[in-house]
This record gives C-alpha cells, sequence and structure tokens, in this order.
C-alpha cells in the first residue's frame, strides 16, 4: 500500500455514480433494520415498561444478542435464510435491540408520576395516555436511542459484505481495499459511511425538534429558587 | 442550645474580618446577562444596587420573580461577577479576596439544600472543614456539635444519607452546613421555600433562636413578604428590572410604603402584617381586677374598671380560673369556681399582635389574658389597646424613622 | 453498475428478499455468482457480459464470502452459475481426490456435482491456472538457497509461515506439505492469514512472515520480485476454472449453443490472461466489470 | 439442531481443545490480554478527557457528536486503514497486534467518553454551585462531587464498552491474532462448524461475564448514598417532633 496514494482522486472521480449508489444501498439496508428494529423495541417496551422484572429480564437478553460477533452471526444465518436481505437484517436488527429496548422503557418510565395521575383522573384511556401523553414525552429518549442504534447499524452494515456485494453497501469498498490493499476504496468507505452517519444523525436531530416543540422553548432559567 | 456552640475556631475564618459577622455593602452593583438585550428584559438583572447590610443583622431581600434578588445573593461569593460596582465585606472589595477563601468564609444554604446525595449527613456537614483541612476528630465534634444546634439527633441522623431524609430535616443539615466554618456571612436563598407551612413556620422560630446567639450577618433570599417581615431586621424589596424599591425595617416597609409596587407587593393586609411584628409583651397591659375562689364578692366588685368590666378569677399560684361578671356577683357572697366565663383567648407575652387579635376575633372576645412562663396571669389585652397602638405608632413613623441603625441607601 | 441499483431499491422491500428463494419463469434471467476474490468475480463478470451479448438476461450475485457460501448458494438454486476452479472444487467435496491431470479433475468434480442440487454440470475449462503457490522473499531465497518447496523441509523451524486457517485441515495445504515434504505445520511458526489476499503479500513484504502461500497468478508476486518455488513433488492440483451451472437452468435454453459460447471464451483464458488481467484489477484498481468487458472486447468477444 | 448442539457441546467438551497453545484457555487469555489492554488505553484517554469536557462544557458539542459518529466507522476498516503504518513501524507487531489494538481501543473510547462526560453533565447544577459557593477549587468540584455524582454512569460507559471490545475482538483473528476469534475464523475457513459455534459461544459467555462482573463493579462503586435516592428505599421520614 506503501507505493500507491493514500487517496486516488481519479479513481474516486471515476467511480461517483458506484459510491452514491453503494452509499444509497447502505443507507437503505441500515435504515430498514433501524425501522424493523424501531417496531420490535417498541412492542416489546411498551409491553414490559410497566413490568421491571420482565423488562429486566428482556433487555438482558437482548444484550446477550450484542454479544454474538457480528461475522458469526452474518454467516450462520446464510444456510437458514439463504443469500437474502434478510439474512442481512437480522443480525443489524438484533444488534439495535439492546439500545432501542433500553431507552424506550426508560423513556416511557421515566415520565413524570404525577403526569400520568393527571391523565388518569382526566379521565384518559391507558392508551389514549400511551399514544398522547407517555409517548411523546418518551419522545427524546426514543431519538437517542434511535441516534445510536442508527449509527451503530451504519458501521455494521459493512460487515454485511461477508454475504455478497449486493448486502455488504460500502463494506464492499472496505473489503476489496483489504484484498487488493487500495487505500483510496477503503478510505471512501469509511468515510461514507461517517457522512451517512452525519446524515442520518443530523435528520434525527430535526425530527425531534419537530416532534417535541414543548421542548424548544427558550431557556430562560437565571436564578435558583423562583427569585 | 447557646452552650453548645464553640467560638469560631481560630482557623475557620481566615479573612474573615470581625470572626462572627462583617458588614456587607453593595456599592452601585450592575449586572446585566445579556449584553444585547436592555437590561430590564433579563431576568435577574441587577441595576445600580446600593445596599448595606450592617454586621450581625438579618437583611432579607424580597421581590416577584426575576427580580435580581438571587443575583444579588450570589455576587457576595462571587458565583456571579458584577457587570459594574463594587461589592464591599467590612469595607473590603470582594474583588481583592482570594475566590476560594472568600467563599470558604460565607455559609450559603439554598432552597434545594444542594446537599450531596453521595456524602452522609456527618460528611455534608463537614464538607468545609475538610475544604479547610481541619483535621478528622475535630471535624467530626463539630459536625456533631452543629447537628445537635440544627436539632438533629447526630447519633440518628448522622450516618444517614440525604434521601433518607424529610424536608425539613434536610433543610436543617444545610444550615448545619453552612454553619461549619463559624463564617461571619450567611446567604440564604430561600432555604424554607420547599418544606410545608407548619415545618416553614418552625423552622423559622428556630433560625431567629439561632440568630440571637449566633449574631451572623445574614443575607436571606425570599419572595415571601410575610416570611420577610418575620425574619429581617431589614427588608429589601427589589422590584423587576433589579430596581431597588425600598429597604428599611419591616414596620417602615408596611406603614410606608416607598411606592405604588411596594405597596401592591407587601400587599392591602399589610396592616395586619405590621401587627405581626408587635408582640404582646412589648404593649403596656393593663391591669385586671382578679379575685380568687372565696374571696368576699363585694370587695371585688369594687375593683372593676370601665375598661374591662369583668372580674379575672384565679387560683392560689395566680393562674387564670375564668371570668366573673361583676353583676353576678350577688350580694355578700363569696367568689365561686361556678358559672365562670373561661378566660379566653390566653395569650403570652411573645404572641404576635395579629394572632392576638385573631384569637380575640375568634374567641368573640373583647379582651384577653396574658400569661407569663409560669402560666400567672399578668394582664389583659383588649381589642382597643390595638387600636391605640396603630395610633401612636402611626404619629411615631410620621415624626421620622425608627432610627435602628439602618439608613435607607439608594 | 446497474445491478446496485436494482438490488439496493429490492433491499428496501422485505418480501422481495423472502420472494428471493424461488426459481423460475420461462425467460427468466441466469443468476451469476462468485467467490469474494477477485479472479473468480472477474471470470463469473466475463462470462456474464457476454451471455448478455448474446441476449440473456443476467443477474448478478458476486461476492459471496467463499467457497462454503457460494457451494451452499448453487446448490440451493440461489444462483445458477459461478466460476470453479476445478482442483479446490473437487477437493472441497473430497479432498482426497484433486490430482494434476485437468480432464480427470473435471470428470471427478462433474461426477459429484450431477448428485447436488438436482444436477450441476461442469462447462469447459480454461487452459489457464491458478494453483496455491508456496512464496518467499528473494532474501529468503539467497539466504537459504531456496528454488522448490523440498528446499524448506530443512530450514522450515526457522522460518515464520503465513498459511490460511484452514490449511493444517486441508490436505492440499497442511496435508502435502506433510505428507510430500515432510514439513508438519502443526510445529511451526505459523500466522494464520488468508491465502491471495493482499495483507498476506504485504505481510511477506515486510518480513511478518518468510513463507506464504499466495496464489500463482496473484500480481504481488511479480511487483515485490518475490521467489515462488516449485512444487517439485507435484503436490497441487491443476486449478484451471470453469463455469458450473445448474441443470434446471440449461434445460430452459439452447444447452449446445450455451456451452459453446462459454467454452469458446473459456479457451481463450491463459495463465497469461490471468496475470495480465489480475495486474489490471489488483494494481491498477480498475473496475473489474471495465477489466473484462476490454479484454471481451479485444478478443473480439462482444462489441 | 439438537445433533449440532450436540456437536457444538462435544467440540467444547474435548479434552483437547483445553490444552496447548490453541486451546480454549490459551485462546481465552489471548482473547483478555488483548481486551483488557484496549480497555485500559482507552480508560487513560476517554476518562479524563469525558471528565474535563463534562467540567468544563467547552468544545462539547464537538467533542461528543464527533465520538458518536466514530461508532460508523467499522472496526474492521479501523484495522485495514491501520495497517500499512503499523507494518511499516514492526512488521512483526504491526501485523497481528497492533491493528486490533487500535480498532479496539478506538471503539472502547466513544462510549467510555459518550458516559464520562454526560454522568458530569447531568450532575445537579445545583449541586456543583453549592460546592462552588462553599470554596472547592474546580479541580475540587470535580474530584470530590462531580466525579462521585457520576460514577454510575462513568462505569456504565466502560461496561459497554467492555462488552463491546470483548465482543469484537473476535476481528483480531482476520490478521493473525490469536484469542477466541481464531476458533470463529478458523470455524468459518475450515466449514468446522461445531468449532465455529463453540468459538461464539465462548465469545459469547465471556462477554456475558465481563458485563456481569463490570456490574457488579458499577454497584460496588455507587456511594450508597446515590443507590438509596435511586431505588427510592428511603424511610419514609417523618418531621423531627
Amino acid at each position: 500500500m506503501r507505493d500507491k496514494p493514500l487517496l486516488d482522486w481519479a479513481w474516486v472521480f471515476d467511480h461517483l455514480d458506484d459510491i452514491g449508489g453503494r452509499s444509497l444501498q447502505h443507507l437503505q439496508l441500515a435504515l430498514l433494520a433501524v425501522a424493523a428494529g424501531l417496531a420490535i423495541s417498541m412492542a416489546v417496551g411498551i409491553i414490559v415498561a410497566r413490568r421491571p422484572r420482565v423488562a429486566a429480564v428482556v433487555i438482558g437478553v437482548s444484550g446477550i444478542l450484542y454479544t454474538i460477533p457480528s461475522i458469526a452471526a452474518f454467516a450462520a444465518l446464510v444456510p437458514i435464510t439463504g443469500l437474502s436481505t434478510l439474512t442481512a437484517l437480522i443480525p443489524l436488527t438484533a444488534y439495535t435491540q439492546l439500545i432501542l429496548i433500553r431507552n424506550i422503557v426508560a423513556g416511557l418510565t421515566g415520565v413524570a408520576p404525577e403526569v400520568l395521575e393527571t391523565a388518569d383522573a382526566m379521565g384518559y384511556t391507558p392508551r389514549a395516555r400511551l399514544l398522547r401523553i407517555e409517548l411523546p414525552l418518551a419522545i427524546p429518549l426514543i431519538v437517542a436511542g434511535l441516534r445510536v442504534a442508527s449509527v451503530s447499524t451504519i458501521g455494521l452494515v459493512t460487515v454485511a459484505a461477508i454475504i455478497g456485494d449486493n448486502f455488504g453497501g460500502l463494506g464492499v469498498f472496505i473489503n476489496d481495499g483489504l484484498r487488493n490493499f487500495f487505500p483510496t476504496a477503503v478510505y471512501v468507505g469509511a468515510v461514507m459511511s461517517v457522512l451517512l452517519a452525519v446524515l442520518v444523525d443530523v435528520a434525527f436531530v430535526l425530527l425531534e425538534r419537530v416532534a417535541t416543540p414543548w421542548s424548544r422553548l427558550p431557556a430562560t432559567v437565571v436564578e435558583t429558587g423562583g427569585a | 442550645m447557646t452552650s453548645a456552640i464553640a467560638p469560631a475556631p481560630s482557623g475557620a475564618t481566615p479573612e474573615g474580618g470581625s470572626g462572627r459577622a462583617a458588614t456587607v455593602e453593595f456599592v452601585h452593583v450592575t449586572k446585566h446577562f445579556d449584553s444585547g438585550a436592555r437590561w430590564s428584559g433579563t431576568p435577574g438583572a441587577l441595576n445600580d444596587l446600593s445596599l448595606k447590610v450592617p454586621a450581625g443583622r438579618i437583611c432579607v431581600i424580597v421581590g416577584p420573580s426575576g427580580c435580581g434578588k438571587t443575583t444579588s445573593l450570589k455576587m457576595v461569593n462571587r458565583l456571579i461577577e458584577p457587570t459594574s460596582g463594587q461589592v464591599l465585606l467590612d469595607g473590603v472589595d470582594i474583588e481583592s479576596r482570594d475566590v476560594i477563601d472568600l467563599r470558604r468564609s460565607i455559609g450559603y444554604v439554598i432552597q434545594q439544600t444542594g446537599l450531596f446525595p453521595h456524602q452522609t449527613v456527618i460528611e455534608n456537614v463537614a464538607a468545609v472543614p475538610r475544604l479547610l483541612g481541619w483535621p478528622a476528630a475535630k471535624r467530626s465534634a463539630r459536625s456533631e456539635e452543629l447537628l445537635a444546634l440544627v436539632g438533629l439527633d447526630p447519633a440518628a441522623y448522622g450516618t444517614r444519607y440525604p434521601a433518607q431524609l424529610s424536608g425539613g430535616e434536610r433543610q436543617r443539615v444545610g444550615v448545619a452546613r453552612a454553619l461549619a466554618a463559624d463564617p461571619p456571612i450567611m446567604l440564604m436563598d430561600e432555604p424554607f421555600g420547599a418544606v410545608d407551612p407548619l415545618v416553614r413556620e418552625r423552622l423559622q422560630q428556630e433560625f431567629l433562636r439561632l440568630q440571637r446567639d449566633l449574631a451572623k450577618t445574614i443575607l436571606f433570599v425570599t419572595h415571601d413578604v410575610d416570611e420577610a417581615i418575620r425574619l429581617g431586621d431589614q427588608v429589601a424589596v427589589l422590584e423587576r428590572g433589579g430596581r431597588l424599591a425600598q429597604v428599611g425595617t419591616p414596620e417602615e416597609v408596611l406603614a410606608n410604603p416607598a411606592s405604588d409596587f411596594v405597596a401592591r407587593f407587601v400587599g392591602a393586609d399589610r396592616g395586619l402584617k405590621r401587627l405581626s411584628l408587635v408582640r404582646v409583651g412589648q404593649l403596656r397591659l393593663r391591669e385586671p381586677a382578679t379575685a380568687r375562689v372565696g374571696e368576699p364578692a363585694t370587695s371585688v366588685r369594687d375593683k372593676v374598671t370601665g375598661a374591662f368590666p369583668y372580674v379575672l378569677v384565679v387560683d392560689d399560684d395566680g393562674r387564670p380560673i375564668g371570668c366573673a361578671d361583676p353583676d353576678q356577683l350577688t350580694g355578700d357572697g363569696s367568689v365561686t369556681a361556678s358559672g365562670l366565663v373561661p378566660a379566653s383567648p390566653v395569650l403570652t407575652p411573645d404572641t404576635t399582635l395579629r394572632d392576638a387579635l385573631s384569637m380575640l376575633l375568634t374567641a368573640q372576645a373583647l379582651a384577653g389574658v396574658v400569661v407569663d412562663a409560669a402560666g400567672r396571669a399578668t394582664g389583659v389585652l383588649t381589642i382597643d389597646e390595638i387600636g391605640d397602638w396603630f395610633r401612636m405608632e402611626a404619629g411615631r413613623l410620621r415624626a421620622g424613622p425608627s432610627g435602628t441603625g439602618m439608613p435607607a441607601v439608594g | 453498475m446497474r445491478h446496485f441499483r436494482k438490488l439496493a431499491l429490492g433491499a428496501s422491500l422485505l418480501a422481495l428478499a423472502i420472494s428471493a428463494c424461488t426459481t423460475g419463469g420461462g425467460s427468466s434471467p441466469i443468476k451469476i455468482g462468485s467467490d469474494g476474490f477477485y479472479e473468480s468475480r472477474l471470470m463469473a463478470e466475463i462470462y456474464a457480459q457476454v451471455l448478455e451479448a448474446n441476449g440473456y438476461k443476467v443477474e448478478r450475485n458476486l461476492g459471496l464470502g467463499a467457497r462454503p457460501v457460494t457451494a451452499a448458494a448453487i446448490e440451493s438454486g440461489q444462483i445458477d452459475l459461478k466460476p470453479e476452479y476445478l482442483g479446490s472444487g473437487l477437493g472441497y467435496y473430497d479432498k482426497t481426490k484433486p490430482t494434476g491431470d485437468p480432464a480427470t479433475n473435471k470428470k471427478e468434480l462433474q461426477t459429484i456435482l450431477t448428485g447436488k442440487g438436482g444436477g450441476i454440470t461442469v462447462l469447459g475449462y480454461t487452459p489457464g491456472q491458478d494453483t496455491n503457490a508456496f512464496v518467499v522473499r528473494p532474501d529468503t531465497a539467497a539466504q537459504f538457497n531456496l528454488k522448490k518447496i523440498s528446499d524448506l523441509t530443512a530450514v522450515a523451524s526457522q522460518l515464520t509461515w503465513g498459511l490460511p486457517p484452514e490449511c493444517i485441515a486441508n490436505p492440499l495445504c497442511g496435508g502435502a506439505l506433510k505428507d510430500a515434504y515432510g514439513i508438519d505445520i502443526a510445529t511451526l511458526k505459523v500466522t494464520p492469514l488468508g491465502a491471495c489476499d493482499a495483507p498476506i503479500a504485504e505481510a511477506l513484504n515486510s518480513k511478518a512472515v518468510d513463507v506464504a502461500e499466495l496464489c500463482s497468478t496473484q500480481p504481488a508476486i511479480a511487483q515485490f520480485g518475490f521467489v515462488s518455488l516449485e512444487d517439485d513433488k507435484k503436490t497441487q492440483p491443476a486449478e484451471n476454472l470453469a463455469p458450473i451451472v445448474r441443470n434446471d437452468f440449461l434445460v430452459k435454453v439452447d444447452k449446445a449453443a450455451f456451452s459453446k459460447l462459454l467454452d469458446d471464451v473459456s479457451a481463450k483464458v491463459t495463465t497469461e490472461v490471468l496475470l495480465q488481467l489480475g495486474v489490471e484489477v489488483a494494481v491498477n484498481n480498475k473496475d473489474v466489470d471495465k477489466v473484462a468487458t476490454a479484454w471481451l472486447k479485444e478478443q473480439g468477444f462482444i462489441k | 439442531m439438537m445433533e449440532g448442539l450436540i456437536d457444538i457441546a462435544s467440540w467444547l467438551l474435548h479434552p483437547a481443545h483445553w490444552s496447548g497453545p490453541d486451546g480454549i484457555p490459551a485462546r481465552a487469555w489471548e482473547h483478555l490480554a488483548l481486551s483488557s489492554v484496549a480497555l485500559l488505553l482507552a480508560l487513560l484517554v476517554a476518562v479524563p478527557l469525558g471528565l474535563l469536557i463534562g467540567h468544563t462544557r467547552r468544545g462539547d458539542l464537538l467533542a461528543i457528536n464527533l465520538a458518536n459518529l466514530a461508532r460508523a466507522v467499522p472496526s474492521y476498516a479501523v484495522m485495514v486503514m491501520a495497517l500499512p503504518l503499523t507494518l511499516s513501524l514492526d512488521p512483526r507487531n504491526g501485523l497481528t497486534i497492533y491493528p486490533i489494538a487500535i480498532a479496539m481501543v478506538l471503539l472502547a473510547i466513544v462510549p467510555i467518553l459518550v458516559n464520562a462526560y454526560t454522568g458530569v453533565r447531568d450532575v445537579d447544577r445545583e449541586l456543583v454551585e453549592a460546592a462552588r459557593a462553599m470554596g472547592c477549587t474546580e479541580s475540587q468540584v470535580l474530584r470530590q462531587v462531580e466525579l462521585p455524582l457520576a460514577i454510575p454512569v462513568i462505569v456504565g460507559g466502560i461496561r459497554t464498552a467492555a462488552v463491546q471490545v470483548v465482543a469484537t475482538a473476535a476481528l483480531g483473528a482476520i490478521l493473525g491474532y490469536g484469542g477466541l476469534g481464531r476458533h470463529l475464523i478458523d470455524g468459518i475457513a475450515r466449514r468446522e462448524y461445531d468449532r465455529l459455534w463453540a468459538g461464539v459461544i465462548l465469545i459469547a459467555g465471556l462477554a456475558i461475564l465481563t458485563e456481569v462482573l463490570f456490574a457488579d463493579v458499577q454497584r460496588r462503586l455507587t456511594s450508597p448514598g446515590l443507590r438509596i435516592a435511586r431505588t427510592g428505599a428511603a424511610a419514609e421520614a417523618s418531621e423531627p417532633r
């Protein structure tokens, strides 16, 4: 690699189309995994949020999922689910569970008891209370979880390249770069991963702002103690 | 209690001036937080505050939300630096003092107590002594002494954590912690704001009792006018925009509000509030006609005067049993314990006029019996006398300030 | 790079992913797969482009990790065609079978593949081949006077070996070294590194290892001036390349024409061609599909 | 399924797999050695930095967002990018040790840094101001108030980092490092699925053990005052008299 330039710009410009295509694929796979992860963790989180013991067990299990090395997870699924998007999605989705469930449970249980009591007193049904009070107030923590989960997933998609060019997104650049000792490809893969992460992260921050207008009030508290 | 307070250790207040109390003086202090905004628009801003607090006195700074009262407090220990102006302690500009030393010589108590949740009560109280490098034995001795002083049993409370205390207990620990190094100055920011009224009143009473012994210079922030007049030797009213609206004794502020704002702020019931500043013992009380059971009725009837047309019947120790209508003391009989009107309400010299008035109204009585600590009747207080006091005070205040040695600067 | 977008789009539809296991349909496309390393991709791309130029619809599924994945993929019908190395392909199913003769290897492989996945046909093989080679740096070669693998026997323990993790269990690697050359790699200093990848070549060049298993067509050999040791005991099997195709696909097309099309291309792929195209891809970092197109045009297979 | 499990179990129980340089104890030791060194190096960098950023709030937005985005860089890519440099510095360790160590240190820095920062930042400002008001120097504020109060969060970050490192250190086997990843990578390469899954189970087991260990450390290091406050187990204290 020494005798090659760190970044071969000609190659980069030659492959803009390719880089764009792989980035898009990368993003789609990551977002699909996070979306599936959110759907699952939301259902699980809502069910276990008011049951602390069950929640502890579920979070423990999702923590165990997290400890399975990703390469092994992808490789082991090939005989079962074949060379499909599903094979790439299952481990990616599984890895989002720990952080998402933990944050959803924390968000739901973190709503002040007096707020819930007030809602009950006003005659909210449990369902309405969940949808209109608990979930909205849990948004900041859920979004925080989504941010970490999606950024981590973007990093993990590259590993899915082990099951073929069609699934690894930018990981294919990294693999090719490694096999052929071509640093440009590795850097392009890594840098684009980070750029995608920035993109998604910023998108979530904006989403959170839109979704929680009440938290945007200017902070005017200068004094303490009500003075 | 008094015996529990050791003199300040010599190392405790390295530059504390008098050692026990110091004067605090604000000289043309202005603070704005946002240079872009007009000063008056920013909550917490101060506008040309000049105020002098004499050593050993309690100055209560009172005002609506955002008037800058907490800001003024935090300037004394330099948690906030003024935009312009000076704060002097015993005439020395605090800017010239080392900020760390300065802070270690000033006690600080806030509403949320600021107790460290990871430290036990003893450790919390010993925080400043530890910073000052006191040996462990001296620290724990001082902590226990202070806990006892604020009414907490060191053996029962010392090893607890803040989370294991009630709100009132936490405040007591907060005060003990602020007193730990015997600082000449205490800053207290709504220290009793978060506890229920009963606890608050008890804490206020104990606070005043402590202050009688300790005589610290205390700057006390509250938004509660009642608290201000109850605790303050001096009351400084700040208005929105950080301007000093009035400073004076509680009586002065209540009797002669300097502006519409002050009048509104102290409330339409400021007359009643003034009553709470005066205690029954401060008035010259009327001697009632008294009689013991068995005394001849005729001699008793002659003692009765117009202002209190009853006979107060007392037991052998002088404690009131009840009142008798002289007209019902028939012929040549003697005074008996039966048929007496209960001698209510019973007042003590410590009862405020406001409470006394309230008790009289509640009992639908024109007069109450005042008893001393042993329960012996020492006099009676009538509603007329309360009215007389008001008239007299009005004349006195018109003649000029009360001369408590607190010039209203600013 | 059309296939990206098409598949990227597909990735967003979970349903599509699940249906990816189904096959069939009159004008159904041929699904071409390959292993992860460039030479397999290159051959897959060459076959794919020739087929496209002749009216076949092609779906690419390249870079499928390693043989365990590709073998499973073709047996289960997730791909229809892949380029296969006769020796290693045969060794995958039966470690004892591979020989130095390509025709024998092809026949044996065909016998096995006939019974796999409803029948798989081995088409004609290339004259060129890419065998595994044991390679040393010139300074090591000079120091110990190394020319052939048997020269290593005496000095094996003084060297650090870079060998793939599977070597010890592979009769063509650890087995061959032990049985034919008396080198027991279990007793040596071995750094496990994937064969034929760039890191093992770089490790050899930077003296992290002294002997490495590379591929004989690997450009790094020429690039760094490595000395490829002669397999004097003829342990390495013939590794000519041939496309293997599922029979259930062949019945849907004119089998003779299809075979001829690919056989003609394969016949032109000599070891020289593999080396030359390898340099284009792995040294000059050109894209596999462009290198394939250029060569096919030059040979007149496509316009 | 059942057969597979029996295969894996018999692989794990085979005495030959429990001795020698490729045995489970030796590989586990290598795995732990790499993980511990990487975690230690990450601690030395990330804890002071996180505390500093949390205390001063200087550059926090930049630092924390950068750290979070670093999660998007695959450890594998870090290894590959580090390889040319490390090989030129030290041919031997530059291949098998430094790349994986660098990747693991970077992996561990992120959660430790973010949690150290968040832990300090989220300490009640009232308490920090109370500490300042009683004359704590900045370093005393940090050491005596912010650090003890942030300890549960900081150790939580270390715990996450440790688990991630133990689970990811398997990557080292790709560039010839030992560790339990050896069984995993060799298992894939040799198509020995019992070995592969045994590797997975061993790595997951080690990671879970790490989790349990650090959960215990976290509990031990947390001041009892905070535990009481958090669990709400405070005795219903009554007002005195």
